[in-house]
């Protein structure tokens, strides 16, 4: 496989860190979890099981929360390393993690956490012994988040919490949740708003699942009827919670890079798949118009890979605000969404098939039933996390100067 | 098409849309969906489709069909794609086609009635057209891999193209019977079943009506594919659009923003102009103009087009819930895409309709 | 040449119609002027010197006002024959009209005028004895067209009209201008407007050419300073002028027909064209990627075709309002427009030059330039009239029923 | 590049944009588009490119230019594009760079140094990169048809390919000596001069320093026709937006609509990623890096894509004067369209690019 990395790592430094960090995957992800398609045919609670025990290891190897400091927990690495670690995790094919809000709430823990909550919290989160979830989208706040509804009364020594949350990847089988709720109503919309860290066991907490297109269990809701949750619980100050999220940008700039490696993984399993595919009889990667339609998304994709190289190069600087989230998000999904359509141009007639036609070309069947979850998986990127349309009004408006309308 | 033509047809896509609706729901079919082993074959469907004649629509009524036209099956086969049904009525419907469509006048005589009664499922190989590589050997025994094919393992009779030096004929293969083996398959698309066939010696019977009767039929296949597409399409924009009406974000309805009104306005005129194209080549196909051909590539490609384009917008407007499971967001999806590349994708069918527009332009 | 029409004319009425009209045009269209590019070639002036005498030499004929009273003027026709004589126009490459308001100002005449309106005007408008032309866009009235600010004052038996206007094609060289202007100016934007016929000789008129994009004269701005009309000279009532503006929507749907023609010819034209441009070596033609993008033009084309042949339909049965008019206008600026970048793609690096680049195929010249100019032309085809915003937001509106912002 | 590098550069760009924005600004540009008969050679500009290095900004010191890299040329040429200027400066660094590229010292010692000080106009034939058919003779005679080439009449010095078996070979002409025949011809564009040019046994003079040259100068060529789409982009981009928010109707800034907004933002991510795209591939070319011809490709097919959108809003988010004369929105365009079929179109470099990554992919 040849994948042209995202980071410079003609340094020294970054060098030794990824071939270290490459020898050791190579000797610790079974031989057996390495094909395309491996994890799309388990079932969920498996496969979380599996990645959750991997991930220890891989912890007590000393192989996570890279930019994490070392008191807490983390290696203490830099947020080169951290990048080159996404990628080798990519190029490895290495399981996805358990914890998929760690680079949220791990660094909303560092940013805005008193002393007590990074000891007591970050390490478990890093190791995977706890599992979060990020409770911030409600029924009728999506796009709008400013406008949720749950409810935060102090009462005494605790808040005592009441609403509904949706989009709660995993909520049912978290630990602990990462909430965002009222504690003010008067003023801006935005304001009055409070981050609590809720153990999930807590009474008056249901969590049900979602299930997704694709047909996996992630998404989930969770009913909060009179949760009681310590005022200590609260996460950078009452009425804060609006700016710690905002805090949180340039974090989301290094796991976009990750995010990167493992697009151009699946860039590398399209190409493959177009040569196994045949159309019309002969191998897919012959046809003239599927190739043009391939060149265009290689076209957007290495425009990312440089896009995300100017990013590091951005981090490494120290940059600060990030004026093209926005146009990252939104590259992102289109180019995603464009590699699924492809795929299904590919494919033709087999691609929703769970095994290759045969009178198709030989293809491999992981290979098939990956990209074709990823096809399905992409319909939401231009959706959760702020829609495509989102994203281009802040284009429009907070880098063009459009004016409102 | 005559104006009492069209009050008829309103007027039974509507009864149709009517019954599907109680009988049938997007509920129900997202049961099916769900029950990945199970047949797909809800018998109510099934059962409607024979007594109200929606298989038997084009089937001659000497053969106990309606003797219908092809905008007819059309009508009714939009009906049943904006309810998503599940079932093999399409599949068996298009067997039905081909037999009309080739067959000797005895061969319709034999098989006709059963389909027509709903008394046996037929399905077709080759819907995709990229080539197959099936032989008849001595005897009229075929042999050779069929690939994908809907419904196969419920289906009794099987018809398949099988290569005849540079032809393609189309012959009848009892699909219960000797040399027939079938590997079923699952699709991401839970609104069908699907199953991959091998001949191995089975013995075959050529429709003899018409040996070219390929040509026309994946024409009147991509036709009768395409009025499933415009079915879901429509009903993807209808929900779709009830929905931006009432779901408000920063204090508006969704769909006041141009950002969402201006796409399923592109969305509307996809299907208007879909719409029109499909029951013009219905018509053609109907009246064997010379250019007919050309007329079912143009209502393939765009019906293709429309109906991904509809059913993706169904998901993005919906926002969150239109990519989870217990919304009927994604059948619509899944079902447009997979059709996309039945009878001819839209590649397939602009080269055609170029190479027609090259060869008559002096 | 091969054109599959959109009028159904196996009935003999439309038949018999056809063949003798064509016998004309055969007859009466000089020869040197029928291949493609003729008047691209040609200067603007002289241009419309030449058409101006062939149109008075087909009204004369009795080709001219296919649909309009025979007491008027006109030929006393049926909209099918109006249809079917867009259509041979077309067929025939005959000249576009000297005269190009006569569509819009010819029915407001003709509903909306008194009867020494109707008898003093439409047999020269007809005959192009005199031009016409529409004075309705203002600077800041384009989209907005209710917002214009152009003023007519009754001041005893005639109007002082004070205003600029703009997009009036051809106005230095008109007789006439049909001129919506402001006459009361409270209660809502779009009433208290009324439309005006004024002779262009009338002291206070200054009428200026504005150059088109394509190098043509076309456009122009004509600024009114105390223009003195007759009150005689206004048509359909003081305050009427909007619900003038949108009685002519039925007859736009007849000229659209015409339209399509015109854009069949062009197809033809491009479809010529691809035979005789070579790519890399190839006739354009034999290019699997362009022959995706010239079919795709035709596959719209075709739409438009069974379009066309409905709204035929509609007509002859008497069909009222015309829901699909935006729709209509939407799709055929867009297909003209996505023939034009065929076109580019079709020609390359020699499409914007004014002869065939040699190396590039044996092509000729009048049909380089014709599609030239159609592809420079239809940039303007997503705008004039309403742009294709406008469009899709009544489409969203009107025809969806989705609220406004 | 280095921080110290990079604000020098925008410092030199800069400088460029107000030179030009003060002694060629958009009404003097229309004005040559204007005199299609002129020379379409504005002295002022043909000066200040001699003068402020930048038709030598690629060409070694000691042959008198400044023997900067492709990224500053980008630079340069960016600054020229974002003006719509007219003349042959283009046309001269890219003769100029074919000579770098493919000349021996000793030609490189005799040409370079006219050219960067600007007394010489210098062209190239072959931009489109379809095959042209020149060979050339005993005694090194060549022969042939050129096609369109940039300011023929006004050239000096050609550099042709010429055929040579399998392989292209790059070659100097006297443009104004014997054998060679230039037929004028107008282009839509006025901000150029083109002209057709034939060869009848012109004395030629094979580029003899690297005989594989060509397959880098077409990448050198598409990157430098680039940055010139990428000037005329992010300036259409610029006056679009400058416009919307002050053009009202329907009470309120047009680009207050997200019908307007939307695309806007589409245009602007087109922009940034051709942006980085580009200076990357400049960077790759240099180093000569494995996928440098790779990375050119990505650059000149995204800048042929941004740029043609960019200007195509540029008169549709005008409204009606965007497509009269008078303003500029149409030399962009019309530009912007021109070269996006120099140096290979989108269709010539997406092919590339999956071709390469077809060959790269185990």
């Amino acid at each position: 496989m040849n994948i042209a990395t995202t980071v410079d790592t003609s340094a020294a430094e970054g060098q030794a860190f990824r071939l270290e960090f490459r020898a050791w995957l190579e000797a610790n992800i079974p031989h057996e979890w390495r094909p395309a398609g491996f994890w799309h045919m388990m079932d969920d609670q498996g496969a979380i099981a599996l990645r959750r025990e991997w991930e220890r290891k891989k912890y007590d190897a000393g192989w996570a929360g890279i930019d994490f400091p070392v008191e807490y927990g983390g290696r203490g690495g830099t947020p080169l390393q951290r990048a080159i670690y996404e990628e080798e995790m990519a190029l490895a094919n290495a399981p996805e993690t358990a914890n998929p809000q760690i680079p949220i709430i791990g660094p909303s823990l560092l940013l805005f956490g008193e002393e007590w909550q990074k000891k007591r919290f970050i390490k478990p989160l890093l190791r995977s012994d706890e599992l979060w979830c990020q409770g911030f989208s409600e029924p009728n706040a999506g796009s709008d988040l400013a406008s949720l509804r749950t409810k935060a009364e102090l009462q005494g020594d605790h808040f005592v919490i009441n609403g509904q949350k949706i989009w709660t990847s995993f909520a049912p089988i978290c630990d602990w949740m990462f909430l965002l709720a009222r504690t003010t109503s008067t003023g801006k919309k935005h304001q009055g708003l409070t981050l609590f860290l809720i153990d999930m066991k807590t009474p008056g907490i249901d969590a049900r699942f979602i299930k997704h297109m694709t047909g996996r269990l992630d998404f989930a809701e969770v009913f909060l009827d009179d949760v009681k949750v310590p005022a200590e619980n609260v996460l950078g100050g009452v009425d804060q919670g609006w700016k710690v999220i905002n805090g949180l940008l340039r974090e989301e700039r290094v796991a976009r890079i990750g995010q990167y490696a493992f697009y151009r993984r699946h860039l590398e399993l399209l190409v493959r798949f177009a040569k196994q595919a045949k159309r019309n009889g002969r191998p897919a990667a012959e046809d003239p118009v599927l190739r043009q339609k391939l060149g265009q998304v290689c076209v957007d994709m290495e425009l990312l890979r440089i896009h995300s190289l100017e990013t590091m190069a951005a981090i490494a600087n120290g940059a600060g605000q990030d004026q093209d989230a926005p146009l990252t998000k939104y590259s992102y999904g289109e180019t995603h969404q464009d590699m699924g359509e492809v795929f299904t141009d590919l494919a033709g007639a087999m691609w929703h098939l769970h095994e290759g036609d045969p009178t198709q070309g030989d293809v491999d069947q992981g290979l098939l039933r990956e990209l074709q979850f990823i096809f399905m998986r992409t319909r939401a990127e231009t959706i959760s996390g702020g829609t495509a349309q989102i994203q281009r009004n802040i284009i429009g408006e907070r880098v063009l100067g459009l004016p409102r309308a | 098409m005559t104006a009492a033509n069209a009050e008829e047809r309103v007027l039974a896509e509507d009864t149709a849309r009517r019954w599907l609706e109680q009988h049938c729901d997007l509920k129900a079919v997202l049961a099916v969906a769900e029950d990945a082993n199970g047949a797909g074959h809800p018998a109510q469907v099934w059962r409607a489709a024979a007594d109200m004649g929606w298989l038997g629509t084009l089937i001659p009524e000497k053969y106990g069909g309606l003797g219908l036209s092809l905008a007819d099956a059309v009508t009714v086969l939009r009906a049943l794609g904006s309810g998503v049904m599940p079932g093999p009525y399409l599949a068996t419907m298009l067997a039905a086609e081909a037999i009309r469509l080739g067959g000797t006048a005895a061969q319709q005589a034999r098989l006709l009635p059963d389909i027509a009664a709903g008394r046996v499922v037929a399905t077709v190989a080759g819907a995709r057209l990229d080539e197959l590589d099936i032989t008849a050997g001595s005897g009229g025994k075929l042999s050779g891999a069929c690939g994908a094919v809907a419904y196969a393992s419920l289906a009794q009779i099987l018809v398949v193209p099988v290569r005849n030096g540079a032809a393609t004929n189309l012959w009848l293969v009892d699909a219960k019977g000797p040399g027939v083996t079938v590997a079923p398959c699952q699709s991401v698309d839970g609104t069908w079943r699907v199953g991959f066939v091998t001949l191995h010696g089975a013995p075959g019977e050529r429709l003899e009506g018409d040996p070219d009767a390929w040509w026309r039929f994946i024409r009147h296949g991509a036709v009768l594919t395409a009025a499933d597409q415009l079915g879901l399409a429509g009903r993807a924009l209808d929900i779709t659009v009830d929905y931006v009406k009432l779901r408000e974000q920063f204090g508006r309805p969704v769909g006041a923003n141009q950002g969402v009104k201006h796409p399923l306005a592109e969305v509307y005129v996809a299907i208007t102009m879909a719409r029109k194209g499909l029951f013009h080549a219905a018509d053609a196909l109907e009246r064997r103009e010379r250019d007919a051909f050309m007329s079912a590539s143009v209502a393939k490609a765009k019906c293709n087009d429309a109906a991904r384009d509809a059913t993706a917008a169904m998901i993005q407007f919906h926002g969150a819930i239109g990519f989870t499971w217990p919304h009927p967001a994604h059948l619509f999806f899944k079902r447009a895409k997979r059709q996309e590349y039945e009878f001819g994708d839209s590649t397939w069918h602009r080269e055609r309709v170029a190479d027609h527009w090259l060869k008559e332009t002096a």
